[in-house]
């Protein structure tokens, strides 16, 4: 996931420089003012269509998902400088609701698998209790890291969980 | 620097330092902060009050000999912080029993005609305040007035029949002064001031 | 005439509201407090008072409601008679003269300055008042801390209306702004 | 030697004579900390990399200390380069900008003084209630110093912009009358104000209501410390400083881009006009920089839904606006102009490039979904040092150059040409490698990488030193302009 946003980044980065170093230095004639408002209404109005077909796929199953029925709920507290959870052999398959709370400074609960790709996380914050709710589908040992910069170890500020296979 | 710089800058240093006292030092906003600081500092020796104890039995609020009396204002049919305070006090007990410590600590009701004797067991009970070392007790009508503006207790009606009030863990020394008052949470505190009183 | 008449209105209204600022904290510090310190700045408008002492006195003005806005001053104006009377005293006096003798006076910068500041502190105060986790006096209830709270916050933006859309529209509701307008209009 | 036909013009000659040499000196000094502030990167990257044993705790005051010091440099240099040129459209007086630069001197030292004398490590952004639980590195008196140097720089730039506000307001008709809004629906668009002009309404606006936000949540702090039972809602000290920060930082670009706006035409011979779409980009950024910070607080679920929605729409809003007005406009206004490419005109292009450029990854993890998996990873640092590093510093540089360039405009020399494509090339590997951790998954502010992350660092660290290498060069040119220019007079 993270390297198809990275690529497409990469390509819209070098695109826009391109075609504005290109336009410059291409020789010819300055535009005329009607062909620079027609070329410019394009640009605005196709930039905005793009903007809204972004918009509607993007947020039409709100990313942050609502916990089922049949959820499996994990407490995790934090502080400086460790995470605890109630729970920490997790079934696969399983949806989980973590609950997330800290006793001192603003944290975030980062989830990683094994090989430190972060899959999902939500902000953690004295006085208020976030949940956050996802179904692994891989086997293994994943990772909490501290996502939050909360004091000098906030890099320290890590743990682990499995999740199992269940019969 | 022209006049009228040197004018403002005299009258923010006098500003200052005017707000600089008016909260004693910058530590205290609140007239509760302020009562705290103000007793640690005054030390007020405590008048004879006469509090009616859970048998009917007066006694006074100073302390006998060699003794710290730790004293929380309640009234006991609080539903909310007076429960807590309660809750508070039973842990502070446990924790100065488990230290020796030669304290007496007395639950006052500011609320005499509500907390009859059997209110006051009641709540005694509820909170494990057998007598031995934390006892229930409320102040004398007649006492009344005077000792709340003596301990600064301020209780506000509100409107349900109850009050809301300044809780708080105050500490009478051997000698019968009054010298802190507290979060009724703060056992650390607590405990080591008592410590170090007796 | 007409300004003493105003101003011991406004003063008389406070008296009024006595009884009404002893059970609600927003009566006391949102509507007794202003009128207290307005009887005084309409006094203060008609002073005639010397440019070098304008600082001071600003200082002086400012410090006065600082004080009266502790929380513990509102208990003891309460509690106590004698700071009962002071506050009846010295917010007009203290507070409300020097600021009317020197803030319409200022240049135009520092009195925005002065009106962005109250805009904060009053956000400030609605942040401690309606957020804090303690009772913040002891005279008041802890729902109307946080009406108070609340309170602050509306005041706060009643204000930065009313000083934002003269600036925006570029005439003013204000009279020393249009005073000032005229003026540059002459010079040009 | 002074003659009677002088002496009219007299006060206000003098007035612009020490507008310019307090500016001079103000982007002396941005370039100066600018320089600093990027080895107090390179030195991260570097720890981050293993190739420097750094302790913890140093590391997050350089880090408090980078953070602080370029938002507050890149504001300050953006707010000098406004200030130059809106004195060309109307009298500022330069006695408040002199007390600008006073209180953010004062602000500076107590910055400084809180992280490397009183060891405050608790990020530029002073998480509530992160300055108070410091897990004992730092006391509560380094804390209230911090916030204290951050209320005189706020309170110097709330002075700046009521000068501007009061001049604008002034000689425009109002606030709205420097918008120019009422040439958006009706009448001559010919006769709106100058770009800069509303460039500077808009920018007064937004920052002035950001410093209130700021002042408010930074004195709660204090009382908060020195006070700790007045407790601050995390939730809403969060969104006070998120907005704040978010729209001062954004401030130092809107006010750096009113350099291009008057410089460019310089070389290109034709005014930057103002037209309908301008004047209506300019009113979308007044309301969008203030929208947008909700994008912060993707991953705050106790955050409304539709704040969410806000966010991440205002994001790719802005970045609309921004590549089809600004970046497309100069583009036109380049293209076919017969232009002797100076360093001045070099590096401004570039900030205007690397603004646009620098938007794309910004509105990528604007977007809720992406934010999940990029929230608060290196990618974070990788679209902000796109913008900052190679479009507001950039332009900054670029105004420096053209202060300090002779009267006629000469080709680059090969020293100018050497600093500026070293400062391309270090710049975008440099933010390359951050945009590259971030897909990588790595967390940022942590002063220990893991060994599987350290190649990013260090090849991060060796871009880094390259565009250290030509900051230093570009420096010394702007200083030895200076003094060449100072002899010449």
């Amino acid at each position: 996931m993270q390297s198809q946003i990275f690529l497409v980044s990469l390509a819209l980065m070098f695109l826009l420089a391109l075609v504005f170093v290109r336009g410059v230095v291409a020789p010819g004639a300055p535009l005329e003012a009607t062909r620079v408002n027609r070329q410019r209404s394009w640009l605005l109005w196709g930039l905005v269509m793009i903007g809204l077909v972004l918009s509607v796929a993007s947020l039409r199953s709100w990313p942050h998902r609502a916990a089922g029925a049949e959820v499996l709920v994990v407490n995790v507290s934090g502080g400086q400088w460790w995470w605890e959870t109630d729970t920490t052999e997790i079934p696969l398959g399983q949806e989980v609701e973590f609950r997330v709370t800290t006793e001192d400074v603003n944290h975030g609960l980062g989830i990683y698998t094994d090989d430190m790709t972060l899959i999902t996380q939500v902000q953690v914050m004295p006085g208020y209790t976030n949940t956050l709710v996802h179904t692994f589908e891989q086997p293994g040992r994943f990772h909490l890291l501290c996502m939050e910069y909360c004091g000098v170890a906030h890099h320290d500020m890590v743990n682990e969980f499995q999740v199992v296979e269940v019969q | 620097m022209s006049r009228a710089g040197a004018y403002t800058l005299t009258a923010v240093v006098v500003a200052a330092t005017g707000l600089y006292a008016a909260t004693d030092g910058l530590r205290a906003l609140t007239a509760e902060a302020a009562r705290r600081v103000q007793i640690q500092e005054t030390r007020p020796a405590v008048p004879p009050f006469v509090v009616e104890g859970l048998q009917g039995r007066r006694h006074a609020l100073r302390p006998d000999s060699n003794q710290v009396v730790m004293v929380e204002f309640i009234y006991t049919t609080c539903p909310t912080i007076c429960q807590t305070a309660g809750g508070d006090f039973a842990a502070l007990r446990d924790r100065a029993v488990d230290r020796g410590l030669p304290v007496r600590m007395l639950s006052v009701s500011f609320d005499p005609a509500a907390d009859g004797l059997s209110e006051l067991r009641d709540y005694a009970d509820r909170h494990g305040a057998d007598g031995d070392v934390w006892s229930v007790a409320r102040l004398r009508p007649a006492d009344l007035q005077d000792a709340l503006r003596f301990f600064r207790v301020k209780a506000v009606p509100d409107g349900w029949g109850g009050y809301q009030h300044n809780a708080a863990v105050l500490l009478i020394d051997p000698d019968g002064l009054l010298v802190a008052a507290y979060d009724t949470g703060d056992f650390d505190r607590i405990l080591a001031h008592v410590e170090q009183l007796s | 005439m007409n300004t003493v008449l105003l101003s011991t209105l406004c003063f008389g209204a406070a008296l009024v509201l006595q009884p009404m600022a002893r059970l609600d904290p927003v009566a006391h510090m949102l509507l007794q407090y202003p009128v207290l310190g307005v009887s005084g700045y309409l006094l203060g408008l008609k002073m005639p008072t010397a440019p070098d002492l304008r600082g001071p006195l600003l200082v002086l003005g400012i410090t006065c409601v600082g004080f009266w806005m502790l929380p513990r001053s509102l208990d003891a104006a309460l509690d106590s008679p004698g700071m009962h009377l002071a506050k009846l005293v010295t917010l007009p006096l203290l507070a409300g003269l020097p600021l009317g003798m020197s803030v319409p006076r200022v240049g135009a910068v520092l009195r925005g300055f002065l009106k962005a500041q109250s805009l904060s502190m009053l956000g400030v105060l609605s942040f401690l008042y309606s957020h804090a986790p303690i009772r913040i006096c002891n005279s008041y209830l802890i729902e109307d801390q946080q009406r108070l709270g609340a309170g602050f916050l509306w005041l706060a933006g009643g204000l930065s209306l009313l000083w934002a859309v003269p600036l925006f529209l570029g005439h003013s509701l204000m009279p020393d702004l249009l005073l000032q307008r005229k003026k540059h209009h002459d010079l040009c | 030697m002074r003659t009677l036909s002088q002496i009219p013009d007299n006060a206000a000659q003098q007035s612009a004579t020490k507008t310019a040499a307090v500016i001079k000196l103000s982007i002396g000094l941005s370039g100066v900390v600018f320089l600093l502030m990027m080895i107090f990167g390179l030195i991260m990257r570097a720890a981050q990399a293993g190739w420097v044993d750094l302790d913890n705790a140093l590391f997050y005051q350089l880090l408090t200390a980078h953070g602080a010091g370029m938002v507050g440099t890149a504001t300050f240099s953006g707010a000098a380069i406004m200030w130059y040129f809106l004195a060309r459209h109307v009298a500022l007086n330069a006695t408040v900008y002199i007390a600008f630069l006073g209180l953010f001197l004062l602000g500076v030292v107590l910055v400084l003084g809180s992280i490397f004398i009183g060891g405050f490590g608790g990020a530029w952004n002073f998480l509530f209630p992160l300055p108070a639980l410091s897990g004992g590195i730092w006391e509560v008196g380094a804390a209230v110093a911090f916030c204290l140097g951050y209320i005189s720089i706020g309170v110097g730039f709330l002075l700046y912009y009521l000068e501007v506000g009061y001049k604008i307001a002034r000689a425009y008709g109002g606030l709205l009358g420097g918008l120019g809004w009422r040439f958006v629906w009706h009448g001559d668009v010919s006769r709106a104000p100058p770009p800069t002009v509303i460039a500077a309404a808009s920018v007064t606006i937004f920052n002035s209501i950001g410093i209130i936000f700021g002042a408010i949540v930074l004195v709660a702090t204090i009382v908060n410390l020195l006070f700790p039972e007045f407790a601050i809602d995390a939730l809403m000290a969060k969104n006070a400083i998120l907005f704040f920060g978010h729209v001062f930082i954004n401030a130092s670009i809107y006010m750096a881009v009113t350099a291009v706006y008057e410089v460019i035409p310089e070389y290109t011979g034709k005014p930057w006009k103002v037209s309908r779409v301008f004047v209506i980009a300019w009113a979308v950024v007044v309301i969008f920089v203030q929208g947008v910070y909700f994008h912060h607080l993707l991953q705050d679920v106790n955050m409304p839904k539709w704040s969410m929605v806000v966010g991440q729409v205002m994001s790719y809003g802005s970045s609309v606006v921004l590549i089809a007005v600004t970046v497309y406009s100069t583009a036109v206004y380049l293209k076919g102009a017969a232009i002797k490419w100076d360093l001045s005109l070099r590096l401004l292009v570039l900030g205007v490039i690397g603004w646009g450029v620098g938007t794309i990854p910004a509105f990528i993890d604007g977007m809720v979904a992406v934010n999940k998996i990029m929230h608060n990873t290196m990618w974070v640092p990788g679209h902000f040092h796109t913008y900052l590093l190679l479009g507001e510093v950039a332009m900054a540089f670029g105004f420096a150059a053209w202060l300090v360039r002779g009267r006629a405009i000469r080709e680059t020399s090969a020293l100018d040409r050497f600093a500026f494509g070293a400062y391309v090339a270090g710049g975008g590997g440099f933010v390359l490698m951050f945009l590259w951790s971030g897909a990588s998954s790595i967390p940022r502010r942590w002063a220990v990488h893991y060994a599987q992350w350290q190649l990013q660092s260090q090849l991060a660290t060796v871009f880094a030193t390259v565009v250290v290498l030509a900051t230093a060069l570009l420096v010394a040119g702007y200083l030895r302009g200076l003094l060449r220019r100072g002899t010449e007079q």
